[in-house]
């Protein structure tokens, strides 16, 4: 009997769901058990995997709240005799260098990040936009480590690409949703009046929307905003599906389906085959705009 | 002689009042000195200052020739000042024991002596003559009997001062006396003793000398009461003649107004029945703990009955509905203010409308001015003193925040039947006399009046009948031609009643 | 100099000193007084302001609601399923302020009948209405399927958002109802002293269910605005609100120990809550120091509030 | 039966239904009785745990604390920091402690001695102390240098960890605490009728000081085991903690309104929410659910010891 658990930090986003969505379809093929734990804290995480132990599974995957939980999480997995691999976030040890041990498919943030600031600039370019005068909103939430590292990521592509550095304002949202991102931004495009042509940013799709709600309500067209997001799921479909299109112009579609599928069929075969899986596996993230956002997601196996 | 506690031009403001202006006086060694005044004359302010709870806004206080300094109550004990506030300060949750110990428990090294916790106190509060269980909670204990606590706490220690806030105004004649001569006892051992009262029977016979305030300065002192007669004192307190305390006036009584079959609750377990007619006055009497409270919260139906209708005009009242009774025409002034009565952090206005708005509020949408009109009103009638009607209760004296609950269902409309628990508990002589005349108007006009009160005087003087309650049980039945104090008591008393199977 | 001390004592004291302190920023902080600014300003406090009015009722009962966070959510997105499902937004209006009510009275009726401690039930709501939030939707958001529902909160009248003229709306009419109703008194009164309402013939137990559904049907109204606001309905959204709501409430001094409560108070408290995130994101605090700003200007505010009082206290001896 | 009845309402009437419900947990659900979960169920209410014992005292004297979950945060992240800058564990851990009871102190002296609301100050505090964890660290969690500072949590003393072993050391003593020592009592009295305490002479701003700065050093304590535990100090650590603990100690019966705790009640309460966790887990319901399913818990268990409670009333009448 083999059983696996898969271990996330942030249970209720949809991204999470859809991993555990295609774990769940890869124990179906193979036909073992898959326990779903949510773990928003490393102190969940220690009872999350004495918690396996106890029910007898032989290995686990893991998101983890936080990279730097590396050596307790290894070391509890090692106490309880499971199997640990990490998707989505990699551990690293206290020195902050990778835990090359332990197998880890993912996709660093700061290159999703790159891929929104590409995706953005290609926008503006086609728009005619002078950059020099274009406004950018970062929406942050910098208590989070890899939020940082996404709209970091953005913001070293607009800057290679002529985007002033006084022009990227900070919009600190003080919870990540849409609300709060709504209003963050607002104080940003009251403050800066002046500024015809704008783009935002952020941790995922909440925060881009939040920016284009907060465009709308100052009353700025759809036509002068550019907002690229991070996940592409429903609430960034929604916005597509809108009749009239918004300045959400796209979002950078992640695959749920590798990191929850092909990370569970990894762990069958090391618990049920003894074959160890790849040490590094990296996935690449894909953006998906009004047009064409239903064939990405077909190609990615959402949907 | 110099005396051995002195008050020197004492004075302490709050906003809008001045509660105390420029009082000295004296009291001698082994001396009991009582303190009267008219409600928010500014006894309990004196008291308060005593204690070390407050500070002086000018004057000093001298026990045996020094000033005392102390800024804290705990500075108040070291010095020898122990005090029994106006409004019982126990912590209900905590044992009789622990609320005896409160502030001062045997411990070695901050561990508790549990033994000498329960030891000294089982003795203590035999001494003070109540029988309660040490390690009940106080939450369980009625009233009177809480009295009896915090009196059993102010006499566990050696104090060189005493003072004592109304202490009898919720106990019977047979627990009076016991503090009578508990008092008699400190006296011996030279402690001074400072005894507030409205009750002037206590006072000559109890106090050496004597202390009037009025307005919040000193209206009169008598360094011997034996010189002096009631009258006198009355008319220094109030400032006019009052001949008649209770200026009984007889009345026609008509139609069986309530009936009352079966009651019972939990606490009252044996079933209680009684009737009060149209313009009659029904006093029930009884020692603390003798169940009457408890019967007229039942009646009322803030708790829950086990047993029993009450029947209104020939209607019964739906049972455990406080509103329901109150439409029917039934309210209780309730005998524990501070708990059941004053809502604390609102107007004296608030307090007087709260049910009586109903009547005179279309939509629900209240009419200030209507409201104004009735606490004015009221404020008038009972005298209440307050800076204004926006003042909070809580900041009111004990006195006249009872007035002002008073006020509360003397201002309700349409009502036929009213109950009153221990209706002038802390009330002053001339308030006193009128709100006696006041319930005799009431009852003139058709009310059918109910009066629970612990002190015997003013139920024999104010009704036209009396029940007397023991062990939870109606014993005897009095009326008014064949009072006879000493047969009320022996009924009240458990011992010289049939015990029951 | 006598009158200006007694502006600034007197019962309207909290409102002067805010109204000095909005004056310093308004100079101080560029961009602060803009009409831009003011109105993103209001929106952004909508969901608190809307949500304290019933707040207010409830502490000033001496009751406490962690709920109404999730209960915005639950009904934001009961609004737009049923909007989506039954084509009509009146009916998707309606059924979420009747969702809202239930969570409500339910709460009401498990508090004020069953007489469960109201932190743990209200918590257990908070956790079961999100839970419902979550499930209803499969954790995700849903979009509005007929545009005319952004139209709630966009939709200008005097060149204000409608959601900040149904805010102002709310805050006159629950001012009424505490001041010059017989509810907003017997709210009062329990808070004071439960007992002693009951015993005066208010009747406790209805009334507290009354409160908490009001409390829930305003959650409704809430969650109706916010969905509109950000375009759909979000099971995620307001979470934390409870506190914030609670503050603003207990910074405007409604007493937590009950009895006491001023509209105009509460509404200084939300109007602090959102004037300080506006000032901070127009100042470029950086979002660490924020944390450490907020909880600071929160202090301030009832320091400022205390010192008043006592002063006030001090004045008139 | 008499005899049975009689247990099931006495005094201990919510230990005894708390064990009926282990003893059915553990027949019905697979895995849950063994060694290896059980010890992971301990160590997963450690901080929890620790916490509820101050929590418990500060909730007696009708104060209230949100600022714990920030306190056990920072407090672990100063250890860490400390110990790796020190190359001294044992510098580390003091100024952790240090730290905790600084943040509690200020609580205390702000709250007691200004009069400021529990609820206000302690939310301040909670921000300003989560603003200096991320502060210090960027935002970023923190290794430790010394691999020996995860032997405090690893070290295991017959078969038990070094964790649940404090977490039991502190029930037993604040247990002792609240039951057999003068402040104890004086908190219980505080709680009960702060007015009557004042006025017995007891010392009521400083006992509140106390208590505050005794809650402080404990979360200290828990910072440094979940610093250990999670071989590093992040500034994101135990949010919402503050809720959990207080819901556990209502649970065991703390009243909100003072004046009544029982450590026993309180132990219970942390194991039944980290028993909820645990089970729930184990029988691998699904995210969603577990909020209703926790938030039912949660109504369940104060439901039944109302009922307990009420019956017990009519029993004796
Ligand atoms: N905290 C306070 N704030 C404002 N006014 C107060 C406060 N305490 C007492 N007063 C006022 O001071 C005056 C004196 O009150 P005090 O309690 O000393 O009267 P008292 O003589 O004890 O009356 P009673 O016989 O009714 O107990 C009253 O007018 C009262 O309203
Ligand atoms: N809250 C309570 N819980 C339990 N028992 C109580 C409570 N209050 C009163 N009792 C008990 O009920 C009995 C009747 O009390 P009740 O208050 O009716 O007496 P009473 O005749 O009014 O005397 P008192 O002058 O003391 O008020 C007393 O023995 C008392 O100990
Ligand atoms: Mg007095
Ligand atoms: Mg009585």
């Amino acid at each position: 009997d083999v059983k696996i658990g898969f271990v996330v930090k942030q249970p209720e986003e949809p991204w999470f769901q859809d991993e555990w969505k295609f774990a769940e379809v890869a124990a179906k093929e193979k036909g073992f058990q898959l326990v779903k734990i949510g773990a928003e804290d490393g102190e969940k995480v220690q009872s999350a995997i004495d918690n396996l132990g106890a029910q007898g599974a032989q290995g686990f995957i893991i998101c983890t709240p936080d990279v730097k939980l590396g050596p307790g999480i290894v070391a509890k997995s090692a106490a309880n005799n499971l199997k640990v691999m990490t998707v989505d976030d990699r551990l690293v040890g206290a020195d902050g260098k990778p835990l090359e041990a332990v197998p880890h498919m993912g996709i660093s943030a700061t290159k999703i990040g790159e891929a929104v600031g590409q995706a953005i600039v290609d926008e503006v370019k086609k728009r005619g936009w002078d950059p020099k005068t274009v406004g950018a909103i970062r929406v942050s939430y910098d208590q989070l480590p890899t939020a940082v590292d996404r709209v970091e990521g953005a913001i070293s592509v607009l800057k290679a690409n002529g985007f002033p550095a006084a022009n990227i304002f900070d919009a600190p949202q003080a919870k990540t949703d849409t609300e709060a991102a709504l209003n963050a931004a607002t104080t940003v495009l009251n403050k800066h009046a002046e500024i015809k042509n704008w783009v935002a940013f952020g941790l995922n799709d909440e925060a881009a929307l939040g920016a284009v709600r907060a465009t709308e309500s100052v009353g700025i067209a759809p036509e002068n905003v550019v907002a690229v997001g991070i996940g592409g799921a429903e609430s960034a479909i929604n916005e597509f599906k809108k009749p009239k299109a918004t300045g959400f112009v796209g979002t950078v579609i992640i695959s749920p389906k590798r990191h929850g599928y092909e990370t569970a069929i990894n762990m069958y075969d090391w618990v049920a085959n003894g074959k160890q899986p790849e040490k590094l596996i990296l996935t690449a993230g894909q953006l998906a705009l009004r047009s064409n956002y239903a064939e990405v997601r077909k190609q990615l196996g959402i949907e | 002689m110099s005396d051995f506690l002195q008050f020197r031009a004492l004075s302490k403001g709050y906003p809008g009042v001045q509660a105390l202006a420029d009082v000295s006086f004296g009291v001698a060694r082994g001396a009991v000195h009582g303190l009267m005044g008219e409600n928010g004359a500014g006894k309990s302010t004196l008291i308060r200052l005593l204690s070390g709870d407050q500070r002086a806004d000018a004057g000093d206080i001298l026990i045996d020739g020094s000033v005392q300094t102390y800024a804290s109550v705990r500075d108040a004990f070291e010095a020898g000042v122990i005090v029994i506030h106006q409004e019982l300060q126990l912590v209900p949750e905590l044992t009789v024991a622990e609320n005896l110990w409160l502030g001062r428990f045997p411990a070695r090294a901050g561990v508790l002596d549990r033994k000498r916790l329960l030891s000294e106190v089982g003795a203590r509060l035999r001494d003070v003559g109540i029988d309660v269980n040490p390690s009940a909670k106080v939450a369980s204990l009625s009233i009177g009997e809480r009295q009896m606590v915090e009196i059993a706490k102010a006499v566990m220690l050696d104090a060189r001062v005493i003072a004592l806030d109304e202490p009898t105004s919720s106990l019977s004649s047979k627990e009076s006396e016991i503090l009578f001569s508990l008092i008699a006892r400190l006296k011996a051992r030279g402690t001074v003793i400072l005894y507030v009262s409205h009750r002037l029977d206590e006072v000559f016979r109890l106090c050496d000398s004597l202390t009037v305030l009025r307005d919040g300065k000193l209206a009169a002192h008598h360094p011997d009461l034996s010189r002096i007669t009631r009258d006198q004192v009355i008319s220094e307190m109030v400032g006019r003649e009052i001949t008649n305390i209770w200026g009984y006036r007889a009345r026609l009584h008509g139609e069986v107004r309530l009936k009352v079959e079966n009651l019972s609750g939990d606490r009252l377990p044996r079933p209680i029945d009684f009737e009060v007619r149209a313009g009659e006055i029904l006093g029930f009497f009884g020692l603390i703990g003798a169940g009457r409270s408890e019967m007229t919260r039942l009646l009322f139906g803030a708790d829950s009955r086990r047993t029993g209708r009450v029947v209104i005009d020939g209607r019964a009242v739906a049972p455990d509905s406080p509103p329901a009774s109150i439409r029917a025409g039934l309210v209780l002034c309730p005998e524990d203010r501070k708990h059941d009565g004053i809502i604390q952090s609102r107007s004296v206005e608030e307090n007087i409308a709260i049910s009586a708005r109903r009547l005179f509020s279309p939509f629900g949408l209240v009419q200030p001015r209507k409201e104004a009109e009735l606490a004015d009103r009221f404020i008038g009638q009972l005298r209440i003193r307050t800076p204004s009607r926006q003042q909070d209760i809580v900041h009111l004296s004990g006195g006249n925040q009872q007035k002002v609950i008073l006020g509360r269902w003397l201002a309700e409309a349409g009502v036929r039947v009213l109950v009153i628990d221990e209706p002038t508990r802390g009330i002053d002589v001339g308030a006193k006399s009128e709100i006696y005349a006041l319930l005799y108007d009431l009852a003139a006009a058709g009310m059918a009046i109910v009066v629970i009160s612990s002190e015997l005087p003013e139920v024999m003087g104010i009704t036209d009948r009396i029940q007397v309650m023991c062990g939870g049980q109606i014993t005897r039945q009095f009326e008014r031609a064949a009072y006879d104090e000493r047969e009320i008591l022996s009924a009240a008393f458990p011992d010289t009643r049939q015990s029951l199977p | 100099m006598q009158s200006l001390k007694k502006i600034l004592l007197g019962e309207q004291g909290l409102v002067v000193i805010f109204a000095l302190a909005f004056v310093l920023v308004s100079i101080t902080v560029p961009n602060f007084l803009t009409e831009r600014n003011m109105l993103g300003l209001l929106q952004s406090v909508v969901t608190i302001g809307i949500v304290s009015c019933t707040m207010m009722f409830c502490l000033a009962s001496r009751d406490f609601d962690l709920s109404v966070g999730s209960t915005v959510a639950f009904s934001g997105m009961v609004a737009v399923m049923a909007s989506n499902s039954t084509g009509s937004i009146l009916l998707g209006l309606l059924a979420a302020i009747t969702c809202g009510a239930i969570v409500g009275v339910i709460n009401g009726v498990v508090i004020a009948r069953f007489r469960i401690n109201a932190l743990i039930t209200t918590l257990a709501t908070m956790q079961i209405v999100r839970g419902f939030a979550l499930i209803s939707s499969d954790g995700r958001a849903v979009g509005i399927n007929d545009p005319a529902f952004y139209d709630l909160a966009l939709t200008r009248i005097l060149g204000v958002p409608a959601p900040v003229w149904v805010m102002g709306l709310f805050f006159v009419l629950f001012g009424f109802v505490l001041n010059r109703t017989v509810f907003g008194k017997n709210t009062l009164a329990i808070g004071g002293n439960p007992e002693a309402a009951r015993l005066a013939g208010v009747n406790v137990v209805t009334m507290r269910i009354w409160i908490f559904a009001l409390q829930g049907l305003v959650c409704g109204v809430a969650g109706i605005l916010l969905a509109s606001r950000i375009t759909s309905g979000q099971p995620n959204a307001a979470t934390g609100l409870e506190l914030s709501v609670i503050s603003a409430c207990v910074l405007g001094g409604v007493s937590l120990a009950g009895g006491r409560a001023a509209m105009t108070g509460v509404i200084v408290g939300v109007l602090i809550m959102g004037i300080a995130e506006n000032v901070m994101n127009l100042l470029n605090i950086q979002a660490f120091y924020q944390y450490v700003v907020r909880g600071m200007i929160l202090l301030l505010a009832v320091l400022l509030d205390n010192l008043r009082v006592s002063a006030a206290t001090m004045s008139r001896r």
